[in-house]
């Protein structure tokens, strides 16, 4: 599933920076450094991550948020904690 | 009694526009904050918004007309004060880009930039075959050339101010200790969405000082300073592909945190696409540029005309800080004053910086 | 009083001849007032002085025959048989007028009697009304062309190519110069070589004649025999009557040109004065009638007056009306 | 279906338009300096005088005002005259008979008096004929109101616009270019009547709308031609009608091409050239993607030396240049 939430995920970006080509984001790549992402980016980054995958990302995981993979792997990883938890 | 719609001036590095549409006819009844058409600028396309209910008479421009600040636009009918602030109708005298009339009108059509655009017609005109060229390859092209008139805007608003103010500079470096802690904590039991920046901190604690110090808000013009009755607090944002535009966050000083937060989103949002409302784009009466997390130590900003100063925040970094006689690590912050000379000194301009630094001290009274 | 072979001076007869100048000379002076109280504007040209000429001519006329007349052609737009009310309306400029208010003073024209205007290009009617006769000769239709023209016109070409055209192709046309002596100021013998129009006709061949411009008899019956030529097949004629007007050139016209003297010699022997002073002495008609004559003019002058006031103004969304025939192909 | 044609000459096609003119109608009569027993200055009419009589075609005085004046009369009086003037030089003896009357009378007489009058006469240069036989007054007239002006540029128009300017209650006056009297081509054997209304687009091309008539026609599809092997595309329209001018044909074109070049055989200043440039400023501004470009004769009284003559006029080489030269690049 990671190529779908991977897709989603650059999606969402895509939302909030809607300059940004989805086809030319590197993964490993600091957001910051490929398209000049900010604080008010991140944030809103967030908001959309909440809203379209319902994953509350706190404020001190933002820094996970900072590259594609890192993201995916993160949300991933959260995701996986969400069903485990929900599951028992 | 009809009156004028004119070109408002939207900046003071603003001196004309492009006309892109008319959003009403003649006839039509607008209201107070109705949007009646967009115009392009510099900075880009801008809601030309209805300050008083009136009833559009008749329209004196064209679309694709570039006029200067200060023009009739069209006519309204209403008992109204006129419904803009007025320019000085000055001539355009920035030369004007060489382009042929349907090179002008496609590239509206199609979103490019003509400023900065190579052209290859005669004299050097840019043709349709240019604006489509560009159009066709990546956005970023586009981008590039909106961002050379930018900072053409900026070269000549700037330069201005260094030119007309005599700027002198106030610096404090303020522990973020409490704030900080206050905000983690806020935030840590709020959705994302109900989450506060820190820049919000520093806008409000800055709206609400200088209420307190009306001299650092305010615009001096021809006529001498004149200090504002409201805080609109201009944010400095950086726009990516470069370039910075500083819109208003209205009477920032009475809005609680909440609501400025929501507030800045939509502004950067705005901004960002382009798109800012003419009651924002140029109402600022003081501003604020915050660095954010890009690691400076402080900023020594540039006041923007007819503005008479401007506060910089450095990064939030973590220092060693003397509390009680003893060295801790704490996160603090450069703050950072411009101010012109004409209105005030250093010494008020060091109790202003002071006034911010009680304000973030204790954050939960913001 | 009649001449040889010319129609009898009859007492109906002399009151329609005295009528018709008459009322000529009414309209032309309630012109000069209404031009005074700015009702009629643009250039206007009087014909006081010369109404035995228009008089005279289009006595002898039927309504076959075509009239091209100059810019001083009130005249013989009345004796022709308009209606005073759509002149004076014309005089206003109202869409009641003849020319729809188009043409003003200077340009009557109306298409019932065949009246090709009031044209205000000196000599430039002549070549009209030799086409006029040609399409007559050429359709095999009795009627034939007459051109109103004062002496001036004599000095341009227009008026020499068109005599020589008519009399080379034998065309109907009668060539009436109304030698009033100025060309605006400038008398006939400061501008002309040979001051006798007949003796330039005549090189061109043409049958020409010098009438006696204020007898309004004479001219009717010079007029009367030329027809009579023409009708038969007969080549172009030329009458010079010689006349003399009255009133300024236009209005705004200081008379430097000529004496007073000169002017109220002439008026002593005016075409109304002579003519009712012979019809009276004759016994034809009575003060009585006389006075009858000028109070029905007067009306009648009233009348269009009425006319013309109570007219309308074309609607200025017309005004690119009639610039190319609306009739159809 | 094919219908039948025949080999023919823009001289030949002037004379079979007035030869079925005279024939069609019997108030039709021509007449002109030398249309009879001469056969025309440019032997338009020859043979006309023998087959229709003296009284239709009239040979007249070198009078042009006089009997220009009396073809007005002889419209005002019902018939449909033909009149000729030899060469549009001679016609300005008659401009006033043209102007104040022709052109005047139908307004003037708040439409009492329309004018149903041919006037035919020879216009342009290109035969050594020196400057005062070598005028395109064409324009001059094209800015008089009441006037309609017919310009035939190929042999159906010589052929079928008479007809039709016969059956248009309004004075026409029709210019015939010399330089187009042997033009050489084929003719529908039925050619007859055409519409003089609208501008014809001869050739289309996507690059530059080029707008012309007269010989001039023929030297912009020549340039035309020429460019094509560059890649460079004309779309060339012949105005036909120079008053009232087809806008709606012209600016369909730069619509689509969003460049113009106009040529014209009159000179530069005040030209019908100058009409047409400042009509797509009007109507099609924010459609040109170049300046308006034109190429005019040379603002000299036209010279008699062939080399001098040549270089006054509108030649191919000048048109593929001004054309190349509107869809240049700068590197």
């Amino acid at each position: 599933m990671t190529g779908s939430l991977e897709s989603r995920v650059l999606a969402l970006l895509t939302e909030v920076a809607p300059d940004v080509d989805a086809a030319l984001v590197l993964p490993d790549v600091d957001f910051r450094e490929q398209f000049d992402f900010d604080s008010m980016d991140v944030y809103n980054f967030a908001v959309a991550i909440h809203r379209a995958l319902g994953i509350d990302v706190p404020e001190r995981d933002y820094r996970e948020l900072s590259s594609l993979s890192r993201c995916v792997a993160y949300l991933e990883r959260a995701r996986i904690a969400r069903t485990s938890s929900s599951s028992t | 009694m009809s009156r004028e719609l004119r070109l408002p001036s939207l900046g003071a590095d603003m001196d004309a526009g492009t006309l892109v549409e008319w959003r009403v006819r003649p006839g039509s009844r607008v209201r107070k904050g109705e949007v009646m058409a967009l115009v392009e600028t510099d900075k880009g396309i801008i809601d030309l918004e209805c300050f008083e209910d009136s009833t559009v008479e008749r329209l004196l421009v064209e679309p694709g007309t570039r006029v200067a600040v200060g023009t009739a636009l069209a006519l309204l009918a209403g008992e109204a004060a006129p419904a803009t602030q007025v320019g000085s109708g000055a001539e355009v005298t920035a030369p004007a880009v060489r382009a042929s009339p349907a090179a002008r009108v496609r590239a509206r059509v199609l979103g490019v930039a003509l400023e900065g655009l190579a052209g290859t017609g005669l004299g050097g005109a840019v043709t349709l075959e240019d604006v489509e060229r560009v159009a066709r390859t990546a956005a970023a092209v586009p981008v590039a050339g909106k961002a050379a008139g930018l900072r053409a805007a900026i070269a000549a608003a700037m330069s201005r101010s260094k030119r007309e103010i005599p700027h002198y500079y106030v610096q404090l470096t303020i522990d973020f200790g409490p704030a900080a802690a206050w905000l983690g904590a806020y935030n840590a039991h709020r959705p994302p969405l109900e989450r506060l920046l820190p820049a919000v901190l520093l806008l409000k604690a800055t709206a609400t000082a200088a209420r307190e110090f009306p001299a650092f808000n305010g615009f001096y013009t021809a006529q001498g300073f004149e200090s504002a009755a409201v805080v609109n607090l201009g944010v400095a944002i950086a726009l990516r592909g470069g370039g910075v535009v500083a819109p208003a966050l209205l009477d920032a000083d009475r809005k609680p945190l909440a609501q400025l937060m929501p507030e800045l989103q939509g502004l950067v949002e705005r901004a960002r696409r382009g798109h800012l409302r003419s009651g924002e784009a140029a109402s600022a009466t003081l501003t604020v540029t915050s660095l954010g997390e890009e690691g400076a130590d402080a900023v020594l900003p540039v006041i923007h005309p007819p503005q008479v100063a401007m506060i910089g925040f450095g990064s939030v970094l973590e220092r060693p800080w003397v509390v009680d006689g003893r060295i801790e690590v704490r996160p603090v912050l450069g703050a950072s004053l411009a101010a012109d000379h004409r209105v005030t000194d250093g010494r008020q301009g060091a109790q202003f910086l002071a006034r911010i630094r009680d304000g973030l001290s204790k954050p939960e009274a913001l | 009083m009649s001449g040889a072979g010319e129609a009898p001076v009859v007492r109906e007869r002399a009151l329609e001849l005295l009528r018709g100048m008459l009322r000529i000379r009414q309209f032309e002076d309630r012109c000069a007032q209404l031009y005074g109280e700015q009702k009629i504007r643009g250039f206007l040209h009087l014909y006081n002085g010369q109404e035995a000429v228009a008089t005279g001519v289009m006595e002898c006329l039927g309504p076959e025959d075509s009239i091209v007349a100059t810019y001083r052609e009130h005249g013989h737009a009345i004796a022709r048989g308009i209606p005073m009310t759509t002149l004076m309306a014309e005089m206003y400029g109202k869409r009641e007028g003849v020319s729809r208010g188009r043409g003003g003073s200077m340009h009557l024209f109306d298409a019932a009697t065949r009246f090709y205007g009031g044209n205000a290009i000196v000599a430039g009617g002549l070549p009209m009304a030799v086409g006029l006769a040609l399409a007559n000769r050429l359709a095999r239709r009795s009627g034939i062309a007459v051109c109103f023209f004062g002496e001036g016109a004599a000095a341009e070409g227009e008026f020499h190519e068109s005599l020589n055209l008519a009399a080379l192709w034998h065309l109907p046309v009668l060539f009436v110069c109304e030698n009033n002596l100025y060309a605006m100021g400038t008398a006939l013998a400061r501008s002309q070589a040979t001051t006798d129009i007949a003796v330039r006709a005549r090189t061109y061949t043409l049958e020409a004649q010098a009438v006696d411009g204020m007898d309004v008899l004479a001219v009717a019956a010079a007029t009367r025999r030329a027809v009579a030529s023409l009708r038969a097949g007969g080549g172009p004629v030329l009458l010079e009557c010689r006349t003399y007007r009255f009133r300024a050139h236009s209005m705004f016209d200081a008379q430097l040109y000529r004496e007073r003297e000169e002017v109220e010699a002439w008026r002593e022997r005016g075409p109304l004065i002579s003519f009712t002073r012979r019809i009276k002495a004759a016994g034809l008609i009575t003060e009585d009638d006389f006075q009858r004559l000028q109070a029905e003019a007067e009306a009648e002058v009233d009348a269009a007056v009425v006319f013309a006031e109570s007219g309308e103004w074309e609607p200025v969304e017309d005004l690119g009306r009639f610039v190319y025939a609306e009739t159809g192909a | 279906m094919s219908e039948a044609r025949t080999t023919t000459t823009y001289r030949e096609a002037l004379r079979e338009a007035l030869r079925a003119a005279l024939r069609a109608d019997e108030r039709v009569f021509l007449m002109g300096e030398d249309v009879g027993r001469y056969g025309g200055s440019f032997a338009v009419s020859k043979g006309l005088l023998a087959e229709f009589g003296e009284e239709r075609v009239r040979d007249t005085p070198l009078s042009e005002s006089a009997f220009v004046g009396a073809g007005i009369g002889a419209a005002l009086g019902g018939l449909r005259p033909i009149v000729e003037i030899m060469t549009c030089n001679f016609s300005l003896l008659a401009l006033d008979q043209i102007l104040n009357n022709a052109a005047t009378l139908c307004h003037m007489s708040g439409g009492q008096f329309p004018v149903p009058l041919v006037i035919r006469m020879s216009t342009g240069a290109g035969r050594q004929l020196a400057a005062q036989h070598s005028h395109s007054f064409e324009g001059w007239y094209a800015h008089i109101p009441g006037l309609r002006i017919l310009a035939p540029a190929t042999l159906a128009d010589a052929r079928g616009m008479l007809g039709s300017a016969l059956h248009c209650p309004d004075p026409v006056l029709i210019f015939e270019h010399i330089a187009l009297l042997t033009l050489e081509g084929e003719l529908a054997a039925e050619a007859g009547d055409v519409d003089i209304r609208h501008a014809a687009v001869r050739r289309t091309g996507r690059d530059i709308t080029v707008v012309t008539y007269g010989a001039s026609l023929h030297k912009c599809l020549e340039a035309a031609s020429e460019l094509g092997r560059e890649g460079i595309e004309l779309e060339v329209i012949d105005l036909r009608t120079l008053r009232p001018l087809d806008d709606e044909t012209i600016m369909g074109s730069v619509r689509r091409t969003h460049r113009l070049l106009v040529v014209d055989e009159g000179w530069r200043s005040g030209s019908l050239a100058a009409e047409v440039g400042m009509r797509a400023v009007e109507q099609a501004f924010f459609e040109l993607d170049a300046p308006i470009a034109r190429v005019c004769t040379e603002e000299v009284p036209v010279p008699y030396p062939r080399h001098l003559e040549d270089a006054a006029l509108p030649s191919v080489a000048r048109i593929a240049a001004e054309a190349r030269r509107l869809v240049s690049r700068v590197p």
